[in-house]
């Protein structure tokens, strides 16, 4: 099995974060994984975005031309790579700021209103664990639990905010399992 | 009576939005320089020459054309180029990291040989488009990306004064120190930047104005903060105002 | 050790540290530049030095300081940052120093880009500097790799008092992959009877590459150059992918390139379709006898780079007469995805490609 | 009577001209612009003196000062 | 014009003059010092401008400036000198700017000596700078060769705006031989469209090497690539020396090694032996189709240099497989009289030299 | 009572002559290294390192470790080798082309980071070694192989001033420039050497001794006309003194 | 014809000089000619040398391992050079200033005391003058006339010294001719 | 009595001794040593005071100083 993911965003929206939760996750899991960011000139506020790879075989490339999945959290970002993503591949677009759709009729478009999802848990900060509780509970790429100890420990200075981002977690893996198509 | 603009886009910039992070001040600063090619009636024999840094990409917003150095090495690309043809004006256009560290020994001496063109020097005290490593100028105890713990001045000195150092030389120049804090300091650095661009217009003198900057992002202000701190923390260590003048007994 | 994802760039650093090297000079540029921020934290906890130079002429000759007076060294920087380095590399390798240089490619010439490039290879392998002199030359492809290259630099650099060279580029440089640490730590060479630590009870020990006399500059040349002769004899690091067997096309790739030539590779493979990789890891020494064997079990030879054509000449060199050698190059920070290999692989199983010639593309053509 | 006139697009919402305002008259949008940033506006174009000082703060050149009235030279620029 | 007796260094500065360079900017370093003090007396008499630079980083790119803002201008170096500029001239082929470098070698590496030495070849054909880029590279013979090719390297580095090298080593430069001057001075180019020299009813003209977009960059790697591929078709210069005839030993050998090889060929061939010589004249490009065709007509081949063997790697390269390649190499300032080269050829044609074998030295011999 | 050397050669020095000119000071200079590196016992733990110039074969005549530095570079081979051992005596020996020209960044970066090193740096106002060229320490007016008409500052600058320019970094160093032309200014020279290896044996600070020296070979003078040329030319332009001291107010 | 000949002997003896001398009268007389000098870090006083050739043809190497003649104006150099000089060849001795000879029994030694002759002339300076002569003398290489135009240009800002030096010249020619064996 | 040593083979005549003794009591030899030059020889011994300051001013280390009597330290070194 290999799976490959492209995550994709503004800066400040927790991308990188996500993208790195899953190769942890996956690493966790025995698998092997690559996690490649987009890196440019410091040219801010623009898209951010990056390659993740979870595979049972070593890693070749790192990156694919046609991801077999992509998750944007933004509209330039659907742009992008929505017509990217490899026929037949999953492509989970935050709704809540993404008026649009690919439009795709070859591939599994799953939408998540990620803002809002997370504002109604408290914060628009959590959308990244919304979506990428959603990317994983269609893929289920990486186990819940593994997503969980990430949490803790990337929270582990700030304790309060580990139940809401579990939650936030949750509340994503279940639009993932229930729309699927 | 028509409406007339009092207020506008000089002629040397072009309309390009710049990359530059909200409130970073180098945009004032291109725009002082543009503004003083432009009333010095000096664009069109302009060449302005940016190294590496954020500023690297200046020849996208000025009007006029330009050379891009490597790192630290403008005043050397700026001597070739005023030496070959002197009818130019010529100006660099440098960041602290640039200017202060990599291009020390091409600052001095294009300083000390009396090269007549302008340095216009962005003293941010960090290194900006890396991210925000540890300048020559990063203050004590400043915190960036290679002084974690703040900047050590036991371990790696105190911060260069730059326009200071280069005042001290004996080949007459003119040097002068300004910042764009506040529009009382941008107003007077105008008038800096100006003045260094008359002196070479008259062929007098190598002129360097040393303007000190912000850099919100690397600093980790709000752009609103940052120009508190330029007023509170680099003032008192960067004091303003005129360190030479060609006008100077030598 | 347990695994860890790492940053290549922060896991390059911690193999230094693991590597036992406690002195690290280096100034920033993009894309390696979180190698000096991780030690920037990492060397105190170890009572290790990080010095940020003034420039990377200063780096290295900090470098060439540190590594006389016997101490294990190291720095890191990107392609316009290792050419400000070679006439002090040159000097390094006239004094026989051991000392590492790590060099994260972007594409160039000139400022360039500051994506993955594979284009200093020539730089790198014959010499940047002046005069007779080679660097050990390193090419790893994964992050795993690229911090056994850093531990193994360490133990070349000192095995033949020469500087080694870990080539990698932005891709190595910036991506997270697990990397798993050695349980030992490299051991530090006995003594260092050469080291200009303080002349006491022993006669003056001198680093230098100047020589004013004719024979003795010969003499530290060719001492010089047997020790690249031991290199090429000893010092030869290859892997062979599916290239013990015969092919019909042969690919040669290193680094970051060889990794997407593999994915590409194993696509073809599960077609049918006879395709195997030779992966120089040491580019100095190149791996020729292993390239000309190969080669010679295949139909046709692809060089494939992330540079304009550099390698390819050492693979022609290297590869017996006959072997029609292809080349696809990709510059500028355009990494090929496997596809685009797997696609040139097939122009050249399909004969719709043209290999290189010997006089030149245009010539060849006309 | 002065106007200024401020390009939303240009603007990256750094608060610069706001902040060198004597009249304070400059506010942030509610809105974002383009580039997602709250761009600067005029609140009370009557209240504004022309002084210029808030187009010479932007770093963006985001901001034009016409005026039909005799201008007075508050400072020389 | 009448022959003039000229040092070498005197000689290329006036050839520099001639060719209508009126800006030098440089940096003192033997062997070559003297083309410096020829010039600071010389550029006031047509109003050229001398300006000894802070150091070698600065001198090379005050070129950059000075070629950028549409003059002709050249500077000269020796061996350590000319690493420091690697970084500049990186970015000079990036820009693609034309210039004119002129290297005096001298042994190395590191500090080495300042007597002659062949050991940069590597740096000057390959690209001692990082990125896909390459010098145009003459090596001249004799002074008036040196003049013809400092003349020739402005008007070749204006065609393809492309920094050209003029490669000799300390015995050009300090000889002194008979030199006739060309009658007319080389033609300044109509114009220079590209040149910054202030934006007046045109649009804006930048010199740079910086493209952040990876396409960007990419083009302009290949319009570099496309340049580099017209000069291997159209540049390329060598000299037959009896080696149009069936040869027993071919000679390979170029600039002060060739002049030298030549006098112990004459020596032999007055002996009855059937010895040629192929001089590379262009070391970039290496004349790669005419020591292929040469090395057809000899039974073995001689590479003689004055390194521990560079060339060599091209001649190896491109000669047909199965000529046995044999190397010669002094170093360090030591120049081998013609007796030691005829000796050489000797024990090649009487079979008790060993050729160099493609797998390394050490590994061959073992 | 047995004869007592009063006056011999130091310890710190071999036996072998120097390839110097007669007359040259560089070997005086030499000398009075050797002579504090003696009484200050430092010898055994001496690190001596030498770029290019005159002095390059240094090595030969200090009887302590030595490293051959690239040309202007061994300031930072220097903070190399004191950073990797802080336990080691560190000194660079350096002539004004090298020091003052090509090696001005890594100069003004030790100095202005406190390197716990000494530099002696030996002006003589020319390019010994490469035979007679301009250095940036050249005199006005003065005749060198690449100034033939004399140094014209109209069109090369002033003479650099490599005690005064360092002695403005606000980072704690001793600086003190001294010259060997008589007896006297000897004796005062050798204090100063030996107080800027004191000032590192105690592990204070960054220092530099600036002597003024001699080229008769380059200069065209017999070696005495060449003490009188220090004393009539230099001195005025170079005035001798301590410029900084460690414990001046930061 | 080809002739290559070693000039050495102390810095400041005019050596360098002497051998461009027979490098010009060669160049005026349609010769093919070089004249390569020693050179060497700054270390004063050592020998100075340079090598001179002198052809019909082109010429290959500038400098001969073993040359065919030698003028040797000091000690230091006889002891280098002498054993060098090929057999048959010439060896020309300045034996004013070097007591001793070569001892080599198959080659042509001349032994001419430059100095004192230069000396009767009324300074020693001119002793390179004298030894020019007398290998002039000796080889014919080049013709007296030459010389004699080169000694006006070198002197031509001092014409006083121009009569004196032509002497020497003419002294040493003597010398060479006279004790050909 | 001061007993100043010349070592007539490291002296290179540069005459710098000769011009720093207070007693004036050194020139240079008539004949050259091994390596060509006139060297410095003390010409009335008696009259040194051992001073030292000719020693001092040599750059070729040719120079001790050695005495019998206690030394006065003229000045400090
Ligand atoms: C030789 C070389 N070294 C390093 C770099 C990387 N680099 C690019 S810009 C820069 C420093 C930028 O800082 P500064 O000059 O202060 O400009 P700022 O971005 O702060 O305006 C560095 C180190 C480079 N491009 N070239
Ligand atoms: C990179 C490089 N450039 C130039 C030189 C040639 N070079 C050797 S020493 C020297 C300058 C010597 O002058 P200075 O430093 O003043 O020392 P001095 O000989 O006067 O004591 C130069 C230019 C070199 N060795 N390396
Ligand atoms: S990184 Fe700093 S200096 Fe660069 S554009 Fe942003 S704020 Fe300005
Ligand atoms: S012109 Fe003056 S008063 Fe008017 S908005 Fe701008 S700053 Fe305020
Ligand atoms: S200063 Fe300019 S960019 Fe900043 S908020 Fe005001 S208008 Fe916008
Ligand atoms: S050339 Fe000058 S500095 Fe060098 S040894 Fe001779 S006199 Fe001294
Ligand atoms: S010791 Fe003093 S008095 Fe005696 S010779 Fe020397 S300088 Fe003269
Ligand atoms: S100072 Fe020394 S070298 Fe000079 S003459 Fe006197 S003894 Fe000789
Ligand atoms: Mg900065
Ligand atoms: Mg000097």
């Amino acid at each position: 099995m290999t799976l490959d993911v492209m995550f994709a965003g503004f800066g400040g929206q927790g991308i990188m974060l996500i993208g790195q939760m899953v190769a942890y996750a996956g690493m966790g899991e025995g698998k092997q994984v690559s996690w490649l960011p987009s890196y440019g000139p410091e040219m801010r506020g623009g898209t951010a975005y990056c390659s993740v790879v979870v595979s049972d075989n070593p890693i070749g490339s790192p990156v694919n031309r046609n991801p077999s999945c992509c998750v944007v959290m933004n509209r330039p970002s659907l742009e992008k790579f929505a017509p990217k993503v490899k026929k037949g591949g999953l492509l989970v677009v935050n709704s809540s700021l993404i008026p649009v759709t690919s439009e795709r009729e070859d591939i599994d478009e799953l939408l998540v209103p990620c803002n809002d999802l997370a504002m109604e848990l408290g914060t628009a900060k959590a959308a990244n664990m919304v979506v990428l509780g959603a990317f994983v509970g269609r893929t289920q790429v990486v186990k819940l639990e593994s997503l969980d100890l990430l949490v803790e420990k990337q929270f582990a200075k700030k304790p309060k905010f580990i139940p809401l981002n579990k939650e936030a977690l949750r509340v994503g893996i279940e639009r993932g399992k229930a729309e699927a198509s | 009576m028509t409406a007339a603009t009092i207020f506008g886009t000089p002629e040397s910039l072009t309309d390009r939005v710049t990359h530059y992070c909200p409130g970073c001040t180098h945009g004032i600063i291109h725009r002082l320089v543009a503004e003083s090619l432009d009333e010095l009636g000096l664009r069109e024999t302009t060449v302005g020459i940016a190294p590496v840094g954020c500023a690297v990409l200046a020849y996208h917003y000025f009007a006029c054309d330009f050379q891009e150095a490597p790192h630290g090495r403008a005043p050397a690309l700026a001597t070739g180029a005023k030496r070959a043809r002197p009818d130019l004006t010529v100006f660099t256009y440098q960041g602290d990291g640039d200017l202060a560290s990599i291009g020390t020994a091409e600052l001095i001496h294009a300083a000390n040989r009396g090269e007549k063109f302008t340095i216009i020097f962005v003293n941010n005290a960090i290194y900006g488009m890396t991210g925000g490593q540890m300048a020559p100028t990063t203050m004590p105890g400043q915190v960036t990306s290679t002084s974690p713990a703040g900047r050590d001045v036991d371990q790696v000195g105190y911060p260069l004064r730059v326009a200071e150092l280069i005042a001290t030389l004996r080949t007459p120049s003119y040097v002068e120190r300004v910042s764009v804090h506040t529009p009382h300091h941008i107003i007077n650095a105008k008038r800096a930047v100006r003045q260094a661009f008359e002196y070479q217009k008259a062929g007098r003198c190598f002129s360097l104005v040393e303007v000190l900057s912000t850099c919100p992002t690397n600093w980790g202000l709000t752009p609103l903060e940052s120009l508190k701190w330029v007023e509170e923390t680099m003032l008192p260590y960067y004091p303003l105002g005129l360190k030479k003048s060609p006008d100077d007994e030598v | 050790m347990a695994k860890k994802l790492m940053k290549g760039n922060e896991a390059i650093g911690e193999a230094a540290v693991q590597a036992g090297c406690r002195h690290y000079f280096a100034y920033p540029i993009t894309p390696q530049t979180e190698v000096a921020e991780y030690l920037v934290r990492r060397m105190p906890e170890v009572d290790g030095v990080f010095l940020q130079a003034e420039s990377e002429v200063a780096a290295s000759n900090m470098l060439f300081g540190a590594s006389a007076a016997g101490v294990r060294t190291f720095t890191s920087s990107s392609s316009p940052g290792i050419s400000l380095m070679a006439e002090s590399i040159s000097y390094i390798a006239g004094a026989q120093l051991p000392v590492v240089y790590v060099n994260i490619m972007r594409g160039g010439p000139g400022l360039g880009g500051i994506l993955p490039a594979q284009s200093d290879y020539f730089q790198a392998t014959k010499g940047g500097g002046h005069g007779d002199y080679h660097l050990l030359v390193l090419a790893p492809s994964t992050v795993q790799e690229a911090v056994d290259h850093v531990i193994l630099a360490f133990e070349l650099a000192e095995k033949y008092r020469n500087p080694v060279m870990v080539l990698g580029d932005g891709m190595i440089g910036q991506m997270m992959e697990p990397v798993q640490f050695p349980a030992e730590a490299v051991t530090e060479p006995p003594d260092r009877p050469w080291a200009t630590v303080g002349m006491k009870n022993r006669p003056q020990n001198l680093i230098r590459s100047l020589f004013l006399n004719a024979d003795e500059l010969e003499a530290n040349n060719l001492e010089l150059r047997a020790k690249y002769d031991l290199m090429e004899r000893d010092e030869v690091r290859f892997e062979f992918y599916h290239a013990d067997e015969e092919m019909d096309v042969m690919v040669v790739a290193y680094g970051t390139m060889a990794r997407i030539a593999k994915t590409a590779i194993d696509a073809l493979r599960a077609d049918g379709v006879k395709v195997g990789l030779v992966r120089p890891i040491s580019l100095y020494p190149f791996p020729k006898r292993a390239v000309r064997e190969a080669a010679g079990r295949a139909k046709a030879v692809l060089v494939v780079e992330l540079s304009t054509g550099q390698m390819v000449e050492d693979v022609e060199w290297a590869a017996p007469e006959g072997v029609p050698i292809h080349f696809f190059g990709k510059v500028g920070g355009n990494i090929p995805p496997p596809e685009d290999i797997s696609e040139e692989i097939s122009k050249v199983l399909g004969g719709k490609a043209t290999p290189r010639g010997l006089y030149g593309r245009v010539e060849e053509a006309s | 009577m002065p106007k200024v006139l401020i390009e939303p697009d240009r603007c990256k919402g750094c608060e610069l001209c706001n902040a060198a305002c004597p009249q304070q008259i400059l506010a942030m949008s509610k809105e974002i612009n383009t580039k997602g940033y709250f761009y600067a506006q005029v609140t009370d174009p009557t209240r504004c003196i022309g002084c210029r000082l808030c187009a010479i703060s932007c770093p963006d050149v985001a901001i034009a000062v016409r005026t039909h009235a005799v201008r007075y030279n508050l400072f020389e620029y």
